[in-house]
C-alpha cells in the first residue's frame, strides 16, 4: 500500500493544530487551509490537514471501512501544501532553516490517501472521473480529439521534433494547448523564444497529457503507465532541456516523473529560460508597461518546486512594472483554488478561494494580477466573473511578450 | 442617670476601631491603647474604648444585666490615659483635623469611660474596694488625704530653711502621693522654686485633695466636694495662681474643675515644668551643670501631654540640662500610658506594672540612661518596673529632681 | 428516535456526525495518551444548541466531552462512546470594550484568530498560551494555562474577568459582574459574593461547557525591546528571573532555558550550557529605554549580556517555538510550576540530571529525554519535561509513556506542582485529601449524573 | 415554646459554653449578656443581633475543634474579624461568633515568591509595618485598614484606595487554609501539594477552590491562613491632582491613565462639592471652584527614581489632551513623598467616618467613559432621596475611585443613631439607594444580609451557591443568612 511509505511522517503527526489556524500578523499570515476557511463545513476536522492525517493513521490501523464521504473528504483539498510549510514538524525547515529534509509530507500523504480510495473504487469525484478517462482516452483531460492539439500553432512556423532535432522542447501542455479561453498564451511564448531566436521544437500532436491530474487525483496506475510512455518518448528526443509554460507539468515532469524513470533532460519553466535570455541580452524591450502588478505563487511552481524568483525577476526586468508583493506571500502564499482536482471536483469552492486570493491581490492595489500556470489562470478567470474588481489577469509570458514584442 | 448626658456621644462611636490598634508606620506608632497591649485577655472587645462605648450604649438601652465581672473590667480595662481619644476618628473631625466638613459630631471615649464608671457608682455598684478606700481616708480628719498616710505627717519632707509666705499669690499645691509616697519631688520642688527666689505660699494641714483619683473612678460627688473646697480656700487664701508637680493634680484642675464650676477659671493652674520654664526665661533660674555626655529620655505623662497639651515645656527644661536628650517612640500625643493613671495602679498593680515595664523597654530602645518624668504616679510606677528588669535604667526620676541637681 | 437524531434536529445534519472515520479524528489530543473513540461529533453554533445538547446528554446520562482545538499535551481525551462538543464554529468575538478594557468572545476562537481582531482596533490579550496558533481560548482557559505574558500577567485564570457556562442540566450560568440584570456587561470579577468564575478556571471541562468568556485585554505597547543574558549556572540564571520579577520590570516573555528557543537544535537531544535566558519588555516609547538599562543593570551582576537579536528572534516567533521541539520527532511533554528562589535552580539540576538518566536507561528505544527549563510565570516558573519518541513504533510508543510518567513522578517528589491537570496527573490529586473531597463534592453539586469529561481530573 | 423545651435549650447553652471553655479555656469563651451585646453588632446601619456565645481560638486546632462542636451540636458560627463591615454583616441569634483576634499573627514573609502568610485576625495597618520593616508591601487594603482585619477583608473580597492596578483582593490570594463546616483544614493553591507545600502560584491544583471562599464572607468555611502577594516596597513614587472641566474629560483621562499600565497605586475621580473636602489648597480651591469641579488624584510608584518624572509626563501629557489643569503645582498639599501619599489616601482616606455613623453602600460601575453616566445618574439618585429625606448629610455618588477595571463609588448617608426616628428614615433612604442604584445598574459588591432580597432573584447562580452551601455545609452553621444562604439568619 502506497500509504505504508509515509507511515513514520503519518505516526509523526504531533496534532498541534498549527494546519488548521496559523496567524502570524508580522508576515501577514490569517488563514492556513483554504478548505478550512472557505468550505460550509470547513470546520471540521477531516477538512484541514490534521484530520487528515488521522484518516490516515486510521486506515493504516484499519480502524474503519472506507465510505464515499470519507473520500469526498480526501478530495477536498487544492493539495496547495500550505499545511505542510506550516507544519511544525517543518518549522526547522521552512522558517528556521535548520534542517534540509522535510519530516512530515502532506501532500504526498494526502495523495497517497486518494491513491488508495482509487485503488478500492471509491475516486475519483464523479466529474474529475471525466477528465481522468479524457487522458487515458484522448491523451488530455479536456475532451479533445489528439489532432486539434496544435490549433494554436496556425500561422506559426515551429519546429516538429518527431521530425527535426532542436535544443530545447516546448511542452506546451493540455490546458494552454486546448482552453480555448488562454491558448492564445503559447503563441506569444514562441514568439518570445523566436525573439530570442532560441532553438526549439514542440512535439505537436504527439505530445500527450504529462498526467499531472491523474497523479493529484490518485489515479495512480494510469499515472504510472503514462508516465512510461512520456518518459521513453521525451528521452528519445535528445533535447537539452524541457520547457514549459505550465506549472503543473512542470511540477509532475519534475518532481513525479523520477520516481517512475530516469530524465535525460532538465526541465525548465518557461519564465527559467526568459530570466537568462534576459540576462543575456537576447529579448530587448520595445514598450514600456506602466502598471502596477502583483505575483501569485502557483502551488505546483512555489509550495512544490521551491519556485520563487524567476517570475519576479522577468517582471521586474519589464520597464516601467512597479512589481508588488500580496501578503502573505511566497512559501505562506494562499492558493488559487484551482489546483489538486479542487477545480474540477469542487467548482463553488474553487470559486470562492480565487475570490479570496483576488481580494488579498486587491489589497495591494495592483492593475494587473500575474502568474505562471494556466490552472490559476482558469481559475482566476472565473473568479473575476464572480466579483466586481477593477484588477485583469496576465500570465507572465503574456506581459512580456506585451513588452518586447509588442501587441 | 449620669449616662444620658453623654447619649449622644455614645452613639457617634463610629465602630471604626481605630482605637483598638491604630498604627502609623512612619511616626513608629504601633497600637495606642496599653490595655489592649499588655492585659492578658486584651484583644477581647470590650477592653478597649469601642467596646466599652457600646457597654455604655448597652446600659442606656437596658440591653443586660451589670454583673460584677463586667464592673470588673470597667475598672480593669482603663487608665484613662486618653490615647483613644487622640486617635478616634470622630474626635479628629471634632477637633478639625479635617476643616470643612458640614458637621461636626463629637465623642470623646475617655470621657465616656469615666462617666460610665460614674454610672455604675451611682447605681451603687461601686465604687469597689481599693477606690473605696480612697474615699473613706479622705473622709477621715486624721487622715485626710488618698493614701492613708497620718494627716499630720503631710509636711515632714519640707526643708526647714525654706517657709511658706502667707501673703504670697502663688500656691504650691503638694497632692497627696508625693508627700506619702515620692517625697524626694516634692522637695526638690520646693527648693527650685525657692532658688528661683519665689515666695509662695501653702494650704498646709488644710490641703486635702484634688479628686483626681474620683473622678477618675466615677466618685464624683466626693470629688466635687473637693473641688468646692479646694476653690474656697483659694480664695479665702488670695491666691491667684497654683502651681503643682503633679500631672494628676494640674489635669483635674486644670480640665476638670472648670467643666464642673465657673469659679475655676479665675485662677491660672501652672505645671512645675511650666513654671521653671517661665524662670529660666526670666533669668531667675540658672543651670549651672549641663551634662552633655548623658543619654535621657522623656515619658509624657497622660494627664499633663496628651489630656492638656503640654509637651514642650518640661522637654525644653530637660535639653537645658541634658543636651543629649532623646524622643522614645511613639511619643508626645501617641506616647504610650505608664500604666499608673485612673485607678489602675490602686485597682490592678500587676498590670499597672506590665504596663511601666513596656515603657521603660520603649525607653531603654533609645539606648537613654535617665528615664524622666514629671508625675509621681508615672514615677511610682515606672520605678517599679524598671526594678524588675534586667537592663533597667539608672534611674527613673522627676524633672524636679533633675532642676534641683543643676542649679 | 436515537440520540444521533435528536442531537441532528437540534443542531441540523451538517454539525453533527458519528461517521467511525469522523470521530476517530476527535479521539486523541496531542499527548502521548491512546484516546478511546467517541460515539459522535457535534458542532453547535449557538448557545441554546449547547443547552439543548447538555441536557439531552444530561437525561440520557451520556458522557460528554467539550473540544476546543484538541491541542492539550496533558492527555485531555474523551472516554468511550462519548458526544464530543466541538467549539470550532463558536469561535465569534462578541464585542472589544475599549472602556472598560474587556474583549467578550466565544471559547472556540483561536489565540491567533483573536490576536488579528484585537490588533486591528489596538489592542492585545494579555496571556496566550505557547501553542496560540491553534490553542483556542476556551480550552486555554479551561486548563488555566499560561504563556507568553504570564511573567507580569500571571494565569489565565487572572486575566478573565466572568464567564457564561452551560451546566449539564442545560442552565446557562453567569458569573461575575454580568449576572446584574440591569447591567449585564463583564468588567468585574469579584462581584457577586463567592467568585465561581475561578472554579471553572482549570476544571478542564468537568463541570460544564464554557459558551462565553470574558478577557481582559490592554492596549497596544508602545515599544517593545528586547535582552538575551547568558549564565555559566542554574543558580545565576533563576536568580536573575527572580530578580526583574521582583524589580516588577513590565516583562512580557521571560525565557529561560538550556538553548534560546531559536538556536539550532542538535537532533541528538538539547545542547546543554550555557544556560540562556531572553527577556522581552513593553513600556511607552519613552520610558523603555530606561526600563532597558534597568533590566540590564539587574541582570548583568549574574549573567553576560549578549545583545538583542535572539531574544526579539524567539518573541516573533513565540508562538511558534514549540515547533522547533516538533521537528525532533512526537513530542510528550509534562508540564509543571516551580517557585522562584534557590529551590528552583536545585531543581533544574536534578530534573536535568534525571532526564539524562532515563534518556540512558531507554537508550534501546531511541527515547529522548530533555529538559529545556520554560518560562517565568507570576510568582514562579513554568518548567516542562519532554520526551521525544516515534509513535509509529508501538514498542517505543509504549516506553514513552513509561519514561513521561517515570519523570512525572520524579518532578512532583522534586516538589514541581502539576498544573494541567488533564489524565496525566489524575492518580496524584488523589493524594490531595480534603482538596480532592471537595472537589467531589464541586462535581456532584453541579454535575450530578458525571457525563461531564469522567476520567478527566480522576473525576 | 414550653417551659420543658426552654429546660432544654439552657442546659444545652450550659453544656456547649463549658465545652468552649475547655477548648480554648475560661478566658477566652464567654456567654456573659454584656459581652454578647458587645458583639452583637458591625458598623452597618442595621440593628445587631445577640449572639449565643463569644469564643476566640487562639490556633487552627482550636478553631477546628469549635467548628465541629458548633456541627455536631447545629449550632451556627459566625466568623468575626474587626467587626466594622459595611453591608450587615451580623451574626445569627444564638450563634457563636468566632473571634479571630487572637490568630493574628504574620507567619512568613516569603521574598523569593513576593507572598506572605498572615493568620486572618492581623490587621492591615499592622501588617503594613511588619511588612515596611522587611522592605515589602501588600497590594490592596481596605479604606479603614487601620480598624480591618485582613480576614474579614478577604473573605469580602474588599478593594481599597491602591486597588487601581493591582485590582480587587481577590486578585492578591494566592492561597487559602480553610476551616469546613465538618472541621476539616482545606488547603487552596499550590500549597496543596504534598511534597512541596508551599504558597506560591493561585491555579495549580485544578478549579480555583481560592476564589470561591474569596468573597464567601463566612458562609463556607473559615479562613485561618492566608497569602497574600506582596511587593517590594518603592521608594520612588509621584502623586498629582488634575482638574478637569467635565466628567467627560476626567473619565476619559482616568481611562488614559489607566492604559499606561503604570503602577498606579492611586487613581481617583471626584466631584468638587464646596465646603465637602480639605484635600485642597485655597489656591487649588480657587480653580475647582469656578471652572475646574471633577479631579482625578493619581499616584503612582516605579521601580527606579529615573522612570518617575518621565511617567509624571506622560500623564500630564495625557491630562493637557484632555483639557485638564494640573494642581499639584498649585497645592502645597500635595504629597511629595511615599509618606506623604500614605498620608494622603492612606488615613486620609478613612476620614470620611469623621462625619459620624454612617451608612454606606459599596457599589461598582464599569470604567472608561460610561462612568460619566453612572455618576451623573448617581448625583440625580442621591438628589431624589435627598429630596425626600432633607434632614441627612449626603455624599454625593459623584467620586469613586479606580479598581482594575471598574470604578468602586457608592451612596453615603450621616444620621444620628441615638434618634430612633431619624435612623428609621436613614435606613428607609438607604433601601430607597439600593433599589434606585440595583435598577439603574450599578453592581452592588459587598453582601452581607444587606442584599439577600436583590440576591435571591438571580439565577441559576443564587440556586448554585445554595447547592454548594448545601454540601459543604450539610447543617447550615457557617453564619447562616449571610448572601441570603440557610435561614432567614441576619437582620
Amino acid at each position: 500500500m502506497e500509504l505504508e511509505k509515509w507511515r513514520k511522517e503519518i505516526y509523526g503527526c504531533q496534532r498541534c493544530g498549527w494546519c488548521k489556524a496559523s496567524t502570524y500578523l508580522d508576515q501577514g499570515i490569517e488563514k492556513i487551509c483554504p478548505v478550512r476557511e472557505y468550505y460550509s463545513d470547513g470546520f471540521w476536522e477531516h477538512f484541514f490537514s490534521r484530520g487528515k492525517m488521522a484518516i490516515a493513521r486510521g486506515v493504516l490501523e484499519n480502524r474503519f471501512p472506507l465510505t464515499d464521504d470519507l473520500a469526498e473528504a480526501i478530495y477536498m483539498c487544492s493539495t496547495c501544501g500550505n499545511c505542510e510549510v506550516h507544519c511544525s514538524r517543518n518549522y526547522a525547515y521552512y522558517t528556521l532553516k535548520f534542517i534540509d529534509h522535510k519530516n512530515n509530507r502532506n501532500v504526498e500523504i494526502i495523495e497517497a490517501l486518494r491513491a488508495l480510495l482509487v485503488e478500492k473504487g471509491y475516486g475519483p469525484m464523479k466529474n474529475q472521473l471525466l477528465l481522468t478517462q479524457s487522458v487515458e482516452v484522448n491523451g488530455n483531460p479536456w475532451q479533445q480529439p489528439k489532432t486539434t492539439r496544435t490549433r494554436w500553432t496556425r500561422k506559426l512556423k515551429i519546429k516538429d521534433l518527431n521530425k527535426e532535432k532542436a535544443r530545447y522542447l516546448y511542452f506546451v501542455g493540455c490546458t494552454f494547448a486546448y482552453d480555448n479561453n488562454i491558448n492564445f498564451v503559447p503563441p506569444k511564448a514562441v514568439g518570445l523564444l523566436n525573439a530570442a531566436n532560441v532553438d526549439f521544437g514542440i512535439l505537436g500532436t504527439q505530445e500527450k497529457c504529462c498526467g499531472s491530474i491523474l497523479k493529484r487525483t490518485g489515479s495512480k496506475k494510469l499515472f504510472v503507465k503514462l508516465a512510461k510512455e512520456n518518459i521513453e518518448q521525451l528521452n528519445s528526443l535528445g533535447i537539452e532541456a524541457l520547457i514549459t509554460n505550465c506549472a503543473g507539468c512542470y511540477k509532475t515532469i519534475r518532481n513525479d516523473y523520477p520516481e517512475v524513470g530516469k530524465l535525460n533532460f532538465k526541465v525548465m519553466h518557461v519564465t527559467e529560460l526568459y530570466e537568462q535570455l534576459i540576462q543575456e541580452g537576447k529579448l530587448k524591450f520595445k514598450k514600456e508597461i506602466a502598471k502596477r502588478v502583483t505575483y501569485h505563487d502557483p502551488c505546483h511552481l512555489g509550495k512544490h518546486s521551491d519556485f520563487y524568483d524567476p517570475p519576479r525577476n522577468v517582471l521586474k526586468s519589464i520597464p516601467g512594472i512597479d512589481l508588488v508583493e500580496m501578503y502573505p506571500t511566497r512559501e505562506h502564499g494562499f492558493c488559487c483554488g484551482g489546483g489538486g482536482g479542487l477545480a474540477s471536483g469542487f467548482r463553488d469552492l474553487a470559486t470562492k478561494v480565487g475570490v479570496a486570493k483576488l481580494k488579498k491581490a486587491l489589497e495591494t492595489g495592483a492593475d494587473i494580477l500575474s502568474s505562471a500556470c494556466p490552472f490559476c489562470y482558469q481559475n482566476f478567470l472565473v473568479a473575476l466573473g464572480n466579483m466586481e474588481a477593477k484588477i485583469t489577469f496576465k500570465d507572465v509570458t503574456e506581459l512580456l511578450a506585451d513588452s518586447v514584442i509588442g501587441s | 442617670m449620669v449616662l444620658e448626658k453623654y447619649r449622644e456621644q455614645i452613639y457617634n462611636c463610629q465602630r471604626c476601631s481605630w482605637c483598638k490598634h491604630f498604627v502609623d508606620i512612619y511616626k513608629g506608632i504601633d497600637g495606642i491603647c496599653a490595655v489592649r497591649e499588655y492585659h492578658p485577655m486584651g484583644t477581647w472587645d470590650f477592653n478597649f474604648a469601642r467596646g466599652q462605648v457600646q457597654i455604655a450604649r448597652g446600659i442606656l438601652e437596658k440591653k443586660f444585666k451589670i454583673t460584677p465581672d463586667l464592673i470588673n473590667i470597667l475598672f480593669d480595662a482603663c487608665t484613662t490615659c486618653g490615647s483613644c481619644t487622640e486617635h478616634c476618628i470622630i474626635y479628629m473631625g471634632w477637633r478639625g483635623f479635617n476643616k470643612n466638613i458640614g458637621f461636626k459630631p463629637y465623642l470623646d471615649p475617655t470621657e465616656v469611660i469615666e462617666a460610665l464608671r460614674a454610672e455604675i457608682v451611682e447605681q451603687g455598684l461601686a465604687p469597689l474596694k481599693p477606690h473605696k478606700k480612697i474615699a473613706q481616708n479622705l473622709k477621715d480628719p486624721n487622715i485626710f488625704n488618698a493614701w492613708g498616710g497620718q494627716r499630720k505627717e503631710r509636711w515632714n519632707w519640707m526643708p526647714a530653711d525654706i517657709q511658706p509666705d502667707p501673703k504670697s499669690e502663688i500656691l504650691f499645691y503638694a497632692g497627696c502621693t508625693s508627700p506619702y509616697k515620692v517625697p524626694e519631688i516634692v522637695t526638690s520642688a520646693v527648693k527650685v522654686l525657692n532658688a528661683g527666689g519665689v515666695k509662695f505660699n501653702t494650704m498646709g494641714d488644710d490641703e486635702w485633695d484634688c479628686g483626681s483619683t474620683l473622678f477618675r473612678t466615677g466618685q464624683w460627688d466626693l470629688a466635687k466636694e473637693c473641688m468646692e473646697y479646694n476653690l474656697k480656700k483659694w480664695k479665702e487664701l488670695g491666691i491667684k495662681t497654683i502651681v503643682t508637680h503633679c500631672a494628676g493634680c494640674y489635669r483635674t484642675f486644670y480640665k476638670d474643675y472648670p467643666k464642673w464650676s465657673g469659679d475655676a477659671k479665675e485662677f491660672e493652674i501652672l505645671h512645675l515644668s511650666q513654671y521653671i520654664k517661665k524662670l529660666m526665661d526670666e533669668g531667675k533660674l540658672k543651670i549651672k551643670r549641663k551634662v552633655k555626655n548623658v543619654k535621657v529620655t522623656y515619658q509624657d505623662p497622660c494627664h499633663l501631654g496628651r489630656h492638656c497639651g503640654v509637651f514642650d515645656p518640661p522637654r525644653e527644661v530637660l535639653k537645658a540640662i541634658y543636651p543629649n536628650f532623646v524622643e522614645m517612640f511613639p511619643t508626645r500625643e501617641h506616647a504610650f500610658c505608664c500604666g499608673a493613671a485612673g485607678g489602675m495602679k490602686t485597682y490592678d498593680n500587676k498590670l499597672a506594672v506590665k504596663m511601666g515595664t513596656g515603657q521603660i523597654e520603649k525607653g531603654r530602645a533609645t539606648q537613654a540612661e535617665i528615664l524622666v518624668s514629671t508625675c509621681p504616679f508615672c514615677l511610682e510606677n515606672l520605678r517599679d518596673a524598671n526594678n524588675k528588669l534586667s537592663h533597667p535604667f539608672k534611674e527613673v526620676v522627676d524633672l524636679a529632681n533633675i532642676v534641683e541637681r543643676a542649679i | 428516535m436515537d440520540l444521533a437524531n435528536q442531537i441532528e434536529s437540534i443542531v441540523g445534519a451538517p454539525n453533527v456526525s458519528k461517521k467511525p472515520w469522523v470521530v476517530w479524528g476527535y479521539s486523541k489530543d496531542a499527548s502521548a495518551v491512546e484516546g478511546a473513540v467517541p460515539s459522535m461529533v457535534v458542532m453547535p453554533t449557538t448557545v441554546e444548541e449547547v443547552q439543548a445538547i447538555m441536557k439531552l446528554a444530561n437525561d440520557t446520562k451520556t458522557p460528554v466531552f467539550p473540544r476546543g482545538s484538541g491541542t492539550a499535551l496533558w492527555g485531555a481525551v474523551p472516554v468511550e462512546g462519548a458526544i464530543v462538543i466541538d467549539t470550532a464554529k463558536l469561535n465569534k468575538v462578541k464585542r472589544i470594550d475599549e472602556e472598560t478594557l474587556v474583549c467578550v468572545t466565544e471559547p472556540g476562537i483561536t489565540f491567533g484568530e483573536l490576536d488579528a481582531i484585537l490588533h486591528k482596533s489596538g489592542y492585545r490579550f494579555l496571556v496566550a498560551p505557547e501553542n496560540a496558533q491553534s490553542g483556542t481560548i476556551g480550552g486555554h482557559f479551561a486548563s488555566h494555562g499560561t504563556g507568553t505574558g504570564s511573567a507580569i500577567y500571571g494565569y489565565q485564570g487572572d486575566c478573565v474577568l466572568g464567564l457564561k457556562v452551560v451546566l449539564p442540566n442545560g442552565e446557562l450560568l453567569i458569573t461575575g459582574s454580568a449576572l446584574s440584570p440591569h447591567n449585564p456587561r463583564h468588567f468585574c470579577r469579584y462581584a457577586f459574593a463567592n467568585d465561581l468564575t475561578g472554579v471553572f478556571c482549570g476544571s478542564e471541562g468537568t463541570l460544564g461547557t464554557i459558551v462565553e468568556i470574558a478577557l481582559k485585554i490592554e492596549r497596544l505597547p508602545e515599544a517593545i525591546d528586547w535582552a538575551t543574558f547568558r549564565f555559566d549556572h542554574w543558580e545565576s540564571a533563576c536568580e536573575a528571573g527572580m530578580m526583574v520579577r521582583r524589580a516588577r520590570i513590565p516583562c512580557l516573555h521571560l525565557f529561560m532555558g538550556h538553548f534560546g528557543p531559536l538556536d539550532v537544535i542538535d537532533p541528538k537531544g538539547a545542547p546543554h550550557d550555557p544556560i540562556r535566558t531572553n527577556f522581552t519588555i513593553e513600556g511607552d516609547k519613552d520610558i523603555i529605554g530606561i526600563y532597558k538599562k534597568k533590566l540590564i543593570e539587574i541582570v548583568q551582576q549574574y549573567g553576560e549580556y549578549l545583545g538583542e537579536e535572539a531574544a526579539r528572534r524567539s518573541w516573533m516567533e513565540r508562538w511558534r517555538t514549540m515547533g522547533t521541539m516538533f521537528t525532533l520527532g512526537v513530542r510528550a511533554m509534562i508540564p509543571y510550576l516551580v517557585p522562584f528562589g534557590k529551590g528552583a535552580a536545585i531543581f533544574c539540576r536534578e530534573i536535568d540530571k534525571v532526564s539524562h538518566e532515563l534518556t540512558e536507561k531507554y537508550k534501546e528505544y531511541k527515547l529522548n529525554v530533555f529538559f529545556v527549563a520554560g518560562f517565568g510565570v507570576d510568582r514562579g516558573w513554568l518548567f516542562a519535561n519532554n520526551v521525544i519518541y516515534d509513535e509509529s513504533d508501538s514498542i517505543q510508543h509504549q516506553k514513552a509513556k513509561e519514561a513521561l510518567r517515570e519523570i512525572q513522578d520524579k518532578a512532583y517528589e522534586l516538589g514541581a506542582i502539576p498544573y494541567r491537570i488533564g489524565t496525566y496527573w489524575a492518580k496524584d490529586l488523589q493524594q490531595l485529601g480534603p482538596y480532592f473531597d471537595v472537589l467531589k463534592k464541586f462535581k456532584e453539586v453541579l454535575d450530578p449524573n458525571h457525563i461531564m469529561s469522567p476520567g478527566v481530573l480522576g473525576l | 415554646m414550653g417551659k420543658n423545651n426552654k429546660m432544654v435549650k439552657v442546659n444545652k447553652e450550659k453544656k456547649i459554653i463549658e465545652e468552649l471553655k475547655e477548648i480554648v479555656g475560661p478566658k477566652n469563651a464567654s456567654n456573659e449578656p454584656w459581652v454578647l451585646y458587645i458583639y452583637s453588632k458591625d458598623s452597618s446601619i442595621h440593628e445587631g443581633q445577640i449572639p449565643g456565645f463569644v469564643v476566640r481560638p487562639g490556633n487552627v486546632k482550636e478553631l477546628q475543634e469549635i467548628v465541629r462542636l458548633a456541627n455536631r451540636t447545629k449550632t451556627p458560627v459566625f466568623p468575626r474579624g474587626s467587626g466594622n463591615a459595611l453591608w450587615a454583616a451580623i451574626p445569627p441569634k444564638g450563634s457563636i461568633v468566632i473571634d479571630t483576634a487572637r490568630m493574628n499573627r504574620l507567619l512568613k514573609v516569603n521574598k523569593d515568591t513576593l507572598n506572605c502568610i498572615v493568620e486572618p485576625g492581623i490587621m492591615w495597618a499592622e501588617l503594613e509595618g511588619l511588612l515596611h520593616k522587611e522592605g515589602y508591601k501588600y497590594l490592596v487594603s481596605p479604606g479603614n485598614y487601620i480598624g480591618a482585619s485582613v480576614g474579614g477583608h478577604i473573605a469580602s473580597h474588599g478593594v481599597g484606595p491602591s486597588s487601581s492596578i493591582a485590582g480587587n483582593q481577590g486578585d492578591c490570594v494566592i492561597g487559602l487554609k480553610v476551616v469546613l463546616a465538618d472541621g476539616t483544614l482545606l488547603t487552596t493553591g499550590s500549597a496543596a501539594h504534598p511534597y512541596h507545600p508551599e504558597h506560591f502560584a493561585r491555579y495549580t491544583v485544578p478549579y480555583d477552590l481560592t476564589g470561591l471562599f474569596v468573597g464567601s464572607e463566612g458562609t463556607l468555611g473559615i479562613l485561618v491562613e492566608i497569602c497574600l502577594k506582596i511587593e517590594k516596597l518603592e521608594k520612588a513614587v509621584r502623586f498629582a491632582i488634575y482638574a478637569f472641566k467635565t466628567y467627560e474629560d476626567g473619565c476619559q483621562a482616568a481611562l488614559e491613565f489607566r492604559e499606561t499600565q503604570f503602577r498606579l497605586v492611586r487613581l481617583m475621580i471626584d466631584q468638587f462639592i464646596p465646603g465637602r473636602r480639605a484635600r485642597y489648597s485655597p489656591e487649588a480651591e480657587k480653580v475647582v471652584a469656578t471652572t475646574y469641579p471633577i479631579t482625578t488624584i493619581v499616584g503612582f510608584e516605579v521601580c527606579h527614581e529615573s522612570l518617575a518624572d518621565p511617567q509624571l509626563k506622560v500623564l500630564q501629557e495625557i491630562t493637557a489632551r484632555n483639557g485638564g489643569v494640573d494642581l499639584s503645582t498649585l497645592d502645597p498639599m500635595v504629597p511629595k513623598n511615599a509618606e506623604g501619599m500614605w498620608r494622603e489616601t492612606g488615613i486620609g482616606h478613612c476620614l470620611r467616618f469623621q462625619y459620624g455613623v454612617r451608612t454606606l453602600l459599596p457599589m461598582i460601575i464599569p470604567f472608561g467613559m460610561e462612568a460619566k453616566f453612572f455618576f451623573e445618574k448617581g448625583i440625580e439618585i442621591t438628589k431624589e432621596v435627598q429630596k425626600k429625606f432633607p434632614q441627612f448629610v449626603y455624599s454625593d455618588a459623584g467620586n469613586a475611585f479606580s479598581v482594575d477595571r471598574h470604578y468602586l463609588s457608592g451612596f453615603m448617608t450621616w444620621y444620628d443613631e441615638s434618634d430612633p426616628e431619624n435612623w428609621a428614615d436613614a435606613k428607609e433612604a438607604m433601601h430607597m439607594f439600593q433599589e434606585r442604584g440595583w435598577k439603574n445598574g450599578w453592581t452592588p459588591y459587598r453582601w452581607g444580609t444587606e442584599w439577600n432580597s436583590y440576591l435571591k432573584t438571580i439565577h441559576p447562580y443564587y440556586d448554585i451557591l445554595k447547592k454548594l452551601k448545601k454540601t459543604l455545609d450539610p447543617n447550615n452553621i457557617m453564619s447562616p443568612g449571610i448572601l441570603g444562604l440557610g435561614g432567614k439568619g441576619g437582620r
